[in-house]
């Protein structure tokens, strides 16, 4: 496996700098990831009930539920803060595997992302490749292991090659969405090697991994927020 | 679905409102679902967690008490708990002596309880050992898997480590204890029918009324694969055989528990033990002391499993050892 | 129907073997399907029978030990043991203080308690006194009808008569004794769903996803009425209010027992009791001890009950002493 | 409740005396009721099961099963041996509440047909109402309590009647058979006052009394084994 595939996009970043995303963007990109869970809870837990314990769904739902209370109770001034409270927050609340790999996922973007109020392309990719450098640290997760860690790396590697491309961060969201869905398909034909799904043996191929389709969920939402951007 | 609840999100909040009339030997923080022992462990003494989802009752809450945990973390029901509430558990609880993390092996738990152990260490300057059991045989072991889950020994292994605790042993005695426990215990469980789980209202899985589910484990998973429901000595030998397949249970005494999944009453539990009893019986290996009843269950899933344990003489002393929880109690 | 059985007509004799293995403290007579404890009590004490149908496990074999029973007959599912093991164990107990039988208040069992009973004092020549337990508030009680049933009572007047034999009293003391706790108790159930019978292989009643059936017994008869499935907290006030509205427990502080019908899980146990607790306190009732599990089962019903037994202090003292059956374990 | 309903027919025997039933035909009585319960074991235990704990089909062909191995094993030499034997055996074997009432009934008639091998009409309907009484001083039923005792009562009243107007053995066992039979349709309009449908107050109207149901199957045998007597 290339480093490029494990770790998304590893290269140098040639990508334009002068458009940003403000720390509202990313709050709006939070809100539409938590009702698309909402949305999705059933699809969600169905996929984990079919190979793991049918409570994926609810997990990410309270996890971004008690997010979305959290940041509109006390509303984080700098992205570095808004993104560590929604990772302290995913940890404090979801437990199971999601809550500790998500957990994770946005306090690494947040320690990255630093006190600023926006981010442009490099930035974001940056934090990006932080959170999911954490996800790894974590759960160890290698490709075709049938985890969300398919569905996050292509998304991530999608994206750095598109922004590295010039295009708008509308582009390059849409082309990550697309690859985290793809990502998120390809899991269905794998045999899982981690996580619970991975006690089902050759009895996994077949079914979607849950987590790879949140993970999904979570680019759709940045897609459909930076649409137009 | 039918239960006994008020509404699925409230289950676990409500049952440890129960658990809270039900004894005053447990103290319960509501707010972080942490069960303790009212009376804590004389200091010096290394103090037990341990902790998962909820939905194998008694574990972990009906455990806590003299001889075996000092505190359970209860998570959503099969969700494990989360770092904050092993955090301050273990902040709670340590009188000096260290802290051993008893964990299942689940990707879940370990991350969570992981996490927990870095903050107790690096924040709190706290000394905590994890042991993480993972006995059961249904599963493949090997190092492209999650490993084998975390099931019955877990209850043995809180016995008796926690009898050591209590006998004043330290922490590096008592995990590499715990550790011997995991290596000398296999389990194995089957399925007649899937548990419902609260949030989601409908069965896990759709078992056909002539099919049972082999090597299932706490959470409602499929198994590993399905066969006509048989007979129940035929189901004792699907049990058996793959534990005595996997590890040598001849060389010491065992410890056997015969543990019902929730809905399979006891009745069905003692004859299922009469069937384990005669294959261990024809294998020459020799009981020495054994658990039938409901000690790790997967809500109101039909069903059993079988934990075979081997034993030394310290730790059948330490299984015999005094101990008073909810879900075992003897000698006191 | 999915139940861990060989043959439906060898669940008895099976489940005797199954409970012939787990512990060396019983005896079995499988011919006579009675169980001993291994250790007979020592001369000059009244020795305690009590017996049934089978599916109440474990209720009674399950009782039989140090502090309760000193033997128990088991009967077909659901039907009543016969005669000829009633006198058997008779014979084979009496020290020569006399038998006291323990009869849930059913048609079959008083008849055949009393043939049993006719022939110990006339043939055997042996001072046998009954008590019958009629603790059911679902039923109404009328001179024209047989009454009300014997339920979660019993498992309260076994463990403190039990006590009081072990203490020395002689047998009219204890009959009173008896008689006094069953005066002082009441009980109420209900059901979530029905239990299969092995030998019919079918539920005994169909119930609609949506309702439960309130007022059961331990026999899957249908109760007085169904209602919607309700919330915990409704099926609480169903089971507690008929029993306040039937005796008066502020008097006294009660011993309440939170019972299972053998396939509702712990958590649900657990939980119920929360509920229950409620609205004792909230009635000025004083809880001074309880039991939450499955201690008088319906087979696989899933579904509770729940008793409340007014104790005065030597009653709690009794409740208190040390008991060491499969069912019941503690002080010892 | 005249007497005469509550312990059959208790008036002066007129009825003749000539001609007699054996010992065999007796256990070929026994032999078709065994078969009948058999047969109708599921239906017994579905009445069981409406109104009562779903037992009275398997406590009936458990307790006839045993009595048929029992007789077989060692033929009783006299009547009142076979009977007691029955009796024995049923009280032995069965349990509930059917095993104590059968047992006692048979144990009865035992007694009171003595050691003889063949029993005239008169002596069968003694031996049969002292089994009635049995069943009287054991379960204590009324008329319509809806009991056992509501199908035995009025088959035994026919019997007596019948054969008090000097009809044949047949015809008096066929008049049985039809009163046990009418006894048992009218257990479905009445209150249960006795066993466990008792508990059920009003809900046990409009089901059969099990018991009842039995009854009526010992006096379909009797009308079988004797018809053309
Ligand atoms: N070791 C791992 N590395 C990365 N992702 C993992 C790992 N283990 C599990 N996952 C992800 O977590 C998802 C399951 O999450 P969830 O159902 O919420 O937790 P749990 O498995 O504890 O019930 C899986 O579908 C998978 O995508
Ligand atoms: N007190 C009684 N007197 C006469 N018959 C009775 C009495 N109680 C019950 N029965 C009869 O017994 C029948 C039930 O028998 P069975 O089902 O075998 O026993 P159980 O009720 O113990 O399960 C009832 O249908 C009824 O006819
Ligand atoms: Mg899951
Ligand atoms: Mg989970
Ligand atoms: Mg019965
Ligand atoms: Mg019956």
């Amino acid at each position: 496996m290339p480093p490029s595939r494990r770790l998304g996009f590893a290269g140098e970043f040639k990508i334009m700098t002068s458009k940003t995303i403000s720390l509202n963007q990313l709050v709006a990109w939070l809100n539409k990831f938590s009702e698309l869970v909402s949305a999705q809870c059933n699809y969600l837990t169905d996929l984990d009930a079919a190979i793991g314990d049918a409570d994926h769904g609810t997990n990410m739902v309270r996890g971004m539920t008690a997010v979305m209370n959290a940041i509109t109770a006390a509303p984080p001034s700098t992205i570095g803060d808004l993104f560590k409270v929604v990772g302290m927050t995913l940890v404090s609340t979801v437990g199971g595997a999601s809550g500790p790999l998500y957990g994770t996922f946005f306090l690494r973007m947040g320690v990255t992302s630093g006190a600023v109020s926006e981010l442009n392309g490099a930035q974001l990719l940056m934090a990006l490749n932080a959170g999911m450098e954490g996800v790894v640290a974590r759960g160890k997760p290698l490709a075709n292991d049938k985890t969300l860690f398919d569905a996050l790396a292509p998304a991530l590697h999608a994206f750095a090659i598109s922004l590295n491309s010039y295009h708008s961060f509308s582009d390059a969201a849409l082309a990550a969405q697309m690859a985290a869905a793809v990502g998120r398909d390809a899991t269905a034909s794998l045999i899982a090697r981690k996580g619970r799904a991975s006690y089902l043996g050759e009895r996994s191929i077949g079914h979607f991994d849950p987590g790879s389709a949140s993970t999904a969920l979570l680019f759709e939402a940045l897609a459909e927020v930076l649409s137009g951007e | 679905m039918k239960k006994l609840i008020n509404a699925p999100d409230n289950l676990v909040a409500d049952a440890l409102l129960g658990l809270a009339e039900a004894t005053t030997e447990l103290r319960i923080d509501h707010k972080n679902r942490i069960i303790y022992r009212a009376e804590p462990k004389q200091k010096g003494r290394v103090a037990l967690i341990s902790g998962g989802g909820s939905g194998h009752e008694p574990l972990h809450g009906g455990y806590v008490g003299l001889g075996m945990l000092d505190a359970a973390c209860a998570g959503e029901v099969f969700t494990s708990p989360t770092p904050d509430q092993m955090l301050a558990a273990t902040k709670q609880i340590d009188t000096g002596a260290g802290v051993l993390y008893i964990v299942k092996n689940y990707t879940g738990d370990i991350m969570n309880f992981e996490m927990a152990a870095e903050l107790a260490i690096s924040v709190a300057g706290i000394n905590v050992l994890s042991v993480v059991t993972n006995d059961d045989v249904a599963v493949q072991d090997s190092l492209y898997t999650a490993g084998r889950r975390g099931v019955g020994v877990t209850v043995l292994l809180e016995k008796i480590v926690g009898a050591a605790a209590e006998e004043g042993q330290d922490l590096s005695t008592l995990s590499t204890l715990a550790r011997d426990i995991n290596n000398n215990g296999r389990s194995m469980g089957i399925a007649l029918t899937s548990c419902t789980v609260p949030a989601v209202g409908k069965p896990t899985f759709d078992l056909p009324d002539n099919e049972m589910e082999i090597g299932i484990g706490i959470h409602g998973e499929p198994g590993r694969h399905r066969l006509p429901l048989g007979a129940a000595r035929e189901i004792a030998e699907q049990l058996v055989e793959p534990i005595l397949a996997d590890f040598n249970f001849t060389s010491r005494p065992v410890i056997v528990m015969l543990n019902g999944m929730g809905a399979s009453p006891l009745i069905e539990l003692y004859l299922m033990y009469g069937e384990v009893a005669k294959i261990l019986k024809r294998s020459g290996i020799n009981v020495a002391r054994n658990l039938i009843g409901n000690y790790i269950t997967a809500l109101d899933m039909a069903g059993c499993s079988v934990t075979l344990l081997s034993v030394d003489d310290q730790m059948i002393k330490l299984w015999d050892a005094p101990v008073k929880t909810l879900g075992l109690r003897w000698g006191i």
